[in-house]
């Protein structure tokens, strides 16, 4: 099998699985399915690692540098001669990297869902949903053309919506996945029109042709795009942070974050897999993937991509130490580290020693994708034994469910950036690039790493100590092999991801590059780490009256943070006040009243008028000897007088 | 005779033809409707006789179309009263007003 | 002004009152009695002209037919010396108005028109010319309506009877 | 005889069959065997065409032939195809089929619905294969009739006085039409030497420009009424909720298409130079029924009326790829007039499967259908997903060539406009999902309901025969971009040209 086929065959399998489950889904049976759905994922991600091994060792480098390796080419939709929308695979570094991401958390997820979903009545549905999910993922990642991407983009937009509504008579579940969709498709729009400015700058909307029309100073596309101004940027600048609004939608950024809290409804190794580990990191690897035209053609847009980044990252830590529903807390988590690889991003630029930035960021995205799914599956088998996803029914877990304990501990180690465990590297690659280029960010994002070990371990502490734990509790775990296993072989990515050298694979030149790791810069970043988890543990490793305190003394910020600073009570303002009673309402009555009222007018003002009309046949004879008569008179008078 | 200008005849019959039109505009009974239709055919009989003596003495078509007329006069009236009396057997009226049932 | 000039206005005053009172009387045989006594005036100034056969004919038909038909009509039609509804008010406006303005046209186009009278010797208007006349069929003969006529009348005869005939219900 | 009258024969040949048979599942066999043939003899002439052009046939029209028909007023009956109206065949076959596969359980008065249905298709392949304006006008009356009596008799709630709505707008909108053509009629005689009502005549003749901007105006109107063009859409919504589910699959997927044909082949085609001069004004017009469209479908709570207005919305991307007047925006218009076509007969579809057995179209009363049944649950949230423009349906190919192609437009007019209509797939993402989460998802609303039944055989099919057309769009845009695009292109030299 030639590698071309082999990386065709990698969305492929998840779709076959889709199909399968989906359209014969009847006549499988239950027990099958979910295994059928895992094996086909695990030789998709055996298929993933042999394409990374080929790539990475054997055909991706030329001449020291990393080189994109295009394959199964279609022109899909031609527009004209020069534009057309082309599907097709690509290899470079950071596909490969996401692909191994998705593969590899894919399958733990199919595999822990063998247990976690047991019983389920939509079981094989859901596996048909996870096989579409994961297709629609790796045909994203691989994606050559911006519309391609655009593409799996909505795809994956309208799995996860498929999967939040999984419980779909939960109204809650129903009102969060359209409101996942619908948020996100609103950021969409800010994509499309990005997309159709790039086209039409740059005449394609293949990744590689924009790349190099629009990141060599000079090429007559980017003198265009860049001369071009509108409201005080450019062209280029414009279409680039259009196209990062569609990016910050789907990556939950401030103001579209609002989504994925409430996407916790659907079922939670589905929140590990798409609003944890993949699907929410696709507007990060969408700015990755445009990132030298960000770097050269609009630096502009690049700090707005910083800035947004770093605030969210803050904002939603706070919120974070706030949220007493553990999914919640690990949702805020998400987007805050989402905004930490953004930032990361953002302070990137282009230029020898400038683009540590875009490989921190990348390697935080790695690196998280294994933690925080390992934090929401941990919180899956969690709320699979107390059946609850608050916090104040857990407490003294560590007894009853040691593999989650200590694989949770690890997450969470990992998550606050403790050395040596993979959290840490990746963060401090991200600290070093920030404190090199923009003192704001690298202030904001220390602030919000410090909160980061905070809260987790806050989470930590109340789910697993905080009770003394019931000496007669049985295990939960016996017997829930399916679920543990995943989780153990994620630790083993938790704890040893960092020592992974990144840097030379991944950069945003394709020449490696070292990740510096120096003592001067780690101190402040982990000292802080490790004072804010001795914190957590001063106030939950115990029940105590200390946080109530403390939370009393906040007042208003508190309460403000724990309703999410009042950003859904907007949202819920515009839509309902604004849009469906100002916008909507009035259209609807206009057009009942005013255009089809017209249509209406006009056929009643017919029949009145010919009511009218009628009276004239009234039946009387001598009125109508008098209409005789009259015309008769008239045509008289006007052949005398007026023809004569 | 001679000394009476054709004006006078003309006024004569005029003033009988519109006698009739007003009669038959206003008058609701039927049969007092057909009397003025006789009064308009009538004068229109003043008026052929009228001019065929005054304008046309050598001819005699003034006198047939009088002629015609009355014949035609006759079969008119014959045929309105068998349909006035038919109507009068429906409607126990010959009030034209309330004859109206051939309408919208 | 000879005699029979005057006796010219006098009958065509009577013409027209008697018209006019037959137009605008409310008791329906009055009605037919004017109308009766206009005719009869009307056939006098026939004779005035000279046509006799044609005042002879008035006489005959109108007086003595369509006259009698009518009131034989209103034998069947009406109690006797029952008083005829009034006019409507507005038939009333609308007639009068029409009618007004309808002599005030032809007056005036009568008053306009130079009419050629002349004074030569006519043809004979005997019934025996006019007889010649009308049924001749080579001269500018008659025959032709003559026959259409008569087939009208006994159309009118059959449609008479077709009409006024009870239908028996079966 | 030439191939293409096939078209119009089979279903005319139909028509006496079902008329010569007594009995009611005869009668049903019959039409469906008529319109699955004529299924197979689109695809067959579509296969043809293809290899024709292959082979290196250049003429505009294909399969062309021309009859004299009445000699007096020059009207022939000339037809021929091009990619565009093969595909707008090729749509009405499917839709045909379907609605028939829907219809298969109507008890009333079989022989005449059925005769209506097939008599209305006759029109559609008539309009879509015409080449001379006269018997276009004819056969888009022959479409119109029939649609009266099939919401008039079969329909439901105030059928009488929507079906007599409908009738009457469209009549309004085909005498319009009418004054169009007769205009360009005298207007050739007067101006191009020779009184044609033949398209491809006229094509070549320059009329002048007032001449033009009123024929402009008729012809885009008229079919514009057809279309449902803001503010002439209002038969769209009343008609739709009272017409039979066939009816409405018909209305919306192929009536509307008969003028979104004519908006491209005759008012723009025959027009060039006031087309390039006014169409802003419909552009407007477009950018308006789309974005006011879509608001006001927010607010409907009847499944029906709610993809009425929709329709409206979304025909407002045929008349904005016609106004724009690049070569993609057209290819866009055409892609999505057969996307749309299909997409809504299915969701009206699913909605006539839904009413049949809940008696009830208030998104609001239902829910719980997926879990109850899930064939239908699962088409209408196929249908909804295409409408919403999700890639992979056909709704997103039309959808973002019509936006590529108005992107041409350098001027901040169109780019609003193309915005604004950007934005209406937003607000389309709204409504679906909101009737979708009503009465689809959640639970069953009443105890009655749970006895309901899943589609029938004849459901299925018909779903999965649109389903079919929708995926294969969707997947594989590039068949029917290439049987398009030359044609396309010629309309849009014809208009840069002269």
């Amino acid at each position: 099998m030639t590698l071309d086929n082999i990386v065709l065959l990698i969305p492929l399998l998840p779709l076959l699985s889709f199909l399968l489950l989906g359209l014969a889904g009847k006549h499988i049976s239950v027990r099958f399915s979910g295994v059928i759905g895992s094996v086909i994922l695990g030789a998709s991600l055996v298929l993933a690692l042999i394409t990374a091994y080929d790539y990475f060792f054997a055909i991706g480098k030329q001449g020291g540098e990393f080189i994109p390796y295009l394959t199964a080419q279609l022109n899909w939709l031609p527009f004209n001669s020069d534009l057309s929308i082309n599907l097709g695979l690509v290899l470079d570094p950071i596909s490969v990297m996401m692909l191994l991401v998705v593969t590899f958390v894919s399958t733990m997820v199919h595999v822990y869902s063998l247990g976690y979903m047991k019983g389920e009545e939509r079981y094989t549905t859901y596996y048909a949903y996870l096989g579409l999910f994961t297709f629609t993922m790796l045909g994203l990642v691989l994606s050559t053309n911006i519309f391609q991407m655009y593409i799996f983009w909505e795809l994956v937009g309208v799995s996860s919506y498929l999967l939040i509504g999984f419980y779909f008579s939960r109204p809650s579940a129903v009102a969060a996945a359209k409101k996942a969709f619908i948020v996100t498709r609103f950021a969409d729009l800010g994509f499309l029109i990005g997309i159709l400015m790039l086209g039409y700058g740059a005449h394609s909307y293949d990744f590689f042709t924009l790349i190099d029309r629009l990141s060599h100073p000079g090429s007559s596309y980017l003198v265009a795009m860049t001369g071009a101004s509108f409201l005080g940027m450019s062209t280029l600048t414009w279409a680039l942070i259009l196209v990062f609004i569609g990016g910050a939608g789907k990556s939950a950024m401030f103001p579209f974050h609002i989504w994925l809290p409430d996407a916790m409804e659907g079922p939670t190794p589905i929140s590990a897999l798409i609003h944890a580990a993949t699907m929410v990191v696709a507007g990060v690897y969408l700015v990755a993937r445009l990132f030298p035209i960000f770097a050269v053609g609009a630096p502009d847009a690049l700090t707005v991509v910083g800035y947004v980044g770093a605030f969210t990252a803050l904002f939603a830590a706070t919120i974070a130490c706030t949220q007493t529903d553990i999914k919640k807390v690990l949702a805020y988590s998400t987007i805050s580290q989402i905004g930490f690889m953004l930032f990361a991003l953002g302070v990137a630029g282009w230029g020898p020693g400038k683009t540590e930035g875009f490989t921190a960021g990348m390697f935080h995205l790695f690196t998280h994708a294994s933690f925080k799914a390992l934090l929401f599956l941990g919180a899956g088998s969690i709320i699979h034994a107390v059946h609850s996803n608050e916090m104040k029914d857990m407490g003294g877990l560590r007894k009853s469910m040691p593999i989650t304990h200590i694989t949770f501990l690890l997450a969470a180690l990992a998550i606050s950036g403790i050395p040596p465990f993979a959290g840490f590297f990746s963060k401090e690659a991200i600290f070093s690039a920030a404190e090199q280029s923009n003192p704001i960010i690298y202030w904001v994002g220390l602030i919000a790493g410090t909160l980061t070990a905070f809260y987790i371990f806050r989470l930590y502490f109340m789910i697993f100590w905080h009770k003394t734990p019931d000496a007669h509790a049985h295990n939960h775990e016996k017997g829930e092999w399916a679920m543990m296993i995943p989780m153990m072989l994620l630790a083993v990515g938790a704890v040893f991801g960092g020592f992974i050298p990144f840097g030379d694979f991944i950069s945003a030149t394709g020449k490696p590059l070292e990740l510096p790791i120096e003592l001067s810069h780690i101190i402040l970043p982990v000292g802080l780490g490790v004072l804010s988890i001795v914190a957590a543990a001063i106030l939950y490793r115990k029940e105590s009256d200390v946080p109530q305190r403390i939370v009393n003394a906040l007042g208003g910020f508190y309460r403000a943070a724990y309703r999410k600073f009042y950003i859904d009570e907007i949202y819920l303002f515009i839509t309902k006040k604004i849009v469906f009673k100002l916008m909507g309402r009035p259209s609807a009555w206009f057009d009942r009243n005013v255009v089809d009222g017209t249509v209406q007018k006009t056929g009643s003002l017919t029949i009145a008028l010919s009511h009218a009309i009628k009276r004239v046949q009234s039946g009387k004879l001598q009125a109508y000897t008098m209409y005789f008569f009259g015309g008769v008179l008239l045509l008289v008078v006007l052949l005398l007088y007026k023809f004569a | 005779m001679e000394q009476v200008p054709l004006a006078h005849l003309l006024i004569l019959s005029s003033a009988l033809f519109f006698l009739g039109i007003y009669g038959f505009f206003t008058r609701r009974n039927m049969i007092t409707m057909l009397m003025s239709v006789e009064l308009i055919l009538n004068s229109v009989n003043i008026n052929f006789i009228a001019f065929n003596k005054y304008l046309f003495p050598n001819q005699l078509e003034g006198i047939f179309f009088t002629l015609f007329i009355i014949a035609v006069a006759a079969a008119e009236v014959s045929l309105a009263i068998a349909i006035i009396i038919n109507l009068f057997r429906k409607f126990n009226t010959v009030d034209v007003e309330e004859v109206d049932t051939m309408k919208f | 002004m000879s005699a029979s000039t005057i006796i010219f206005y006098i009958v065509s005053a009577l013409v027209l009152v008697f018209g006019a009172m037959s137009v605008f009387t409310r008791k329906i045989f009055r009605a037919a009695i004017y109308l009766l006594f206009s005719l009869i005036g009307i056939a006098g100034i026939y004779i005035l002209m000279n046509m006799d056969f044609i005042a002879a004919l008035q006489v005959l038909i109108y007086v003595g037919g369509i006259i009698v038909l009518i009131i034989f009509s209103i034998f069947l039609t009406h109690q006797a010396g029952d008083k005829l509804p009034k006019p409507l008010f507005k038939r009333i406006v609308a007639g009068a108005s029409m009618a007004a303005f309808g002599l005030i046209v032809v007056l005036g186009v009568f008053y306009k028109t130079a009419f050629k009278v002349t004074t030569e010797a006519g043809i004979d208007h005997s019934a025996r010319s006019i007889g010649r006349q009308m049924l001749d069929y080579h001269h500018h003969g008659y025959v032709y309506p003559f026959e259409i006529v008569s087939f009208l009348l006994l159309a009118a005869l059959v449609g008479c009877i077709v009409i006024a005939v009870k239908i028996q219900k079966k | 005889m030439n191939i293409l009258s096939l078209l119009i024969l089979i279903p005319l040949l139909t028509v006496v069959g079902i008329l010569l048979v007594k009995s009611d599942q005869l009668i049903r066999k019959i039409t469906l065997a008529g319109s699955a043939l004529q299924v197979i003899f689109a695809s067959w002439l579509t296969a043809q065409y293809v290899s024709l052009r292959h082979a290196g046939a250049t003429a505009q029209m294909l399969f062309e032939s021309s009859r004299v028909w009445f000699r007096p007023l020059g009207i022939n009956y000339h037809i021929g195809v091009d990619g565009i109206s093969l595909v707008m065949i090729l749509l009405t076959a499917v839709v045909v089929l379907a609605g028939v596969l829907v219809s298969w359980k109507i008890e009333k008065q079989v022989k005449e619905f059925f005769f209506m249905l097939l008599l209305l298709s006759v029109g559609a392949y008539g309009f879509f294969i015409s080449l001379n304006l006269f018997s276009m006008f004819f056969f888009l009356e022959l479409a119109v009739i029939p649609k009266y009596l099939l919401i008039g008799i079969w329909g439901t709630g105030k059928k009488e006085n929507n079906a007599m709505k409908l009738a009457l707008m469209l009549m309004t909108g085909s005498a319009l039409v009418f004054l169009g053509i007769v205009g360009l009629y005298f207007a050739s005689g007067w101006f191009g030497g020779e009184h044609t009502w033949d398209i491809m005549k006229l094509s070549h003749m320059h009329l002048p420009m007032n001449v033009q901007v009123i024929l402009y105006f008729l012809t885009f109107i008229g079919f514009g009424v057809f279309t449902g063009m803001f503010p002439f859409h209002t038969w769209a919504p009343d008609g739709h909720s009272s017409a039979p589910t066939a009816a409405s699959m018909f209305l919306a997927g192929i009536s509307m298409k008969l003028g979104g044909y004519g908006l491209l082949r005759v008012a723009t085609y025959l027009m060039p130079d006031a087309a390039r001069e006014y169409s802003w004004i419909f552009i407007i017009l477009a950018t308006i029924a789309i974005f006011y469209g879509a608001l006001a479908t927010l607010m409907q709570k009847d499944l029906k009326y709610m993809n009425a207005y929709s329709s409206v919305s979304h025909v407002g991307f045929v008349v904005l790829g016609v106004a724009m007047i690049t070569k993609v925006a057209f290819a866009g218009a055409v892609l999505q007039m057969v996307s749309h076509g299909i997409m809504t007969a299915l969701f009206f579809a699913a909605i006539g499967m839904i009413y049949d057995r809940a008696h009830t179209r208030m998104s609001n009363e239902l829910g719980g259908v997926l879990k109850q049944m899930p064939f239908i649950g699962t088409v209408f949230i196929i249908a909804g997903l295409t409408s919403l423009g999700l890639p992979g349906f056909s709704g997103f190919v039309s959808e973002m060539t019509v936006f590529v192609g108005s992107w041409v437009h350098t001027g901040i007019f169109y780019r609003v406009a193309t915005i604004l209509a950007a934005a209406s797939i937003v607000i389309t993402a709204v409504y679906i999902l909101r009737a979708t989460g009503f009465a689809i998802w959640g639970t069953i609303t009443r105890k009655e309901y749970a006895l309901l039944k899943d589609a029938s055989w004849n459901e299925r099919w018909a779903a999965v025969i649109l389903i079919v057309g929708i995926v294969l769009i969707g997947l594989a845009p590039f068949l029917f971009m290439h049987l398009i695009n030359a044609d396309v292109q010629e309309i849009f030299n014809h208009l840069h040209a002269g």
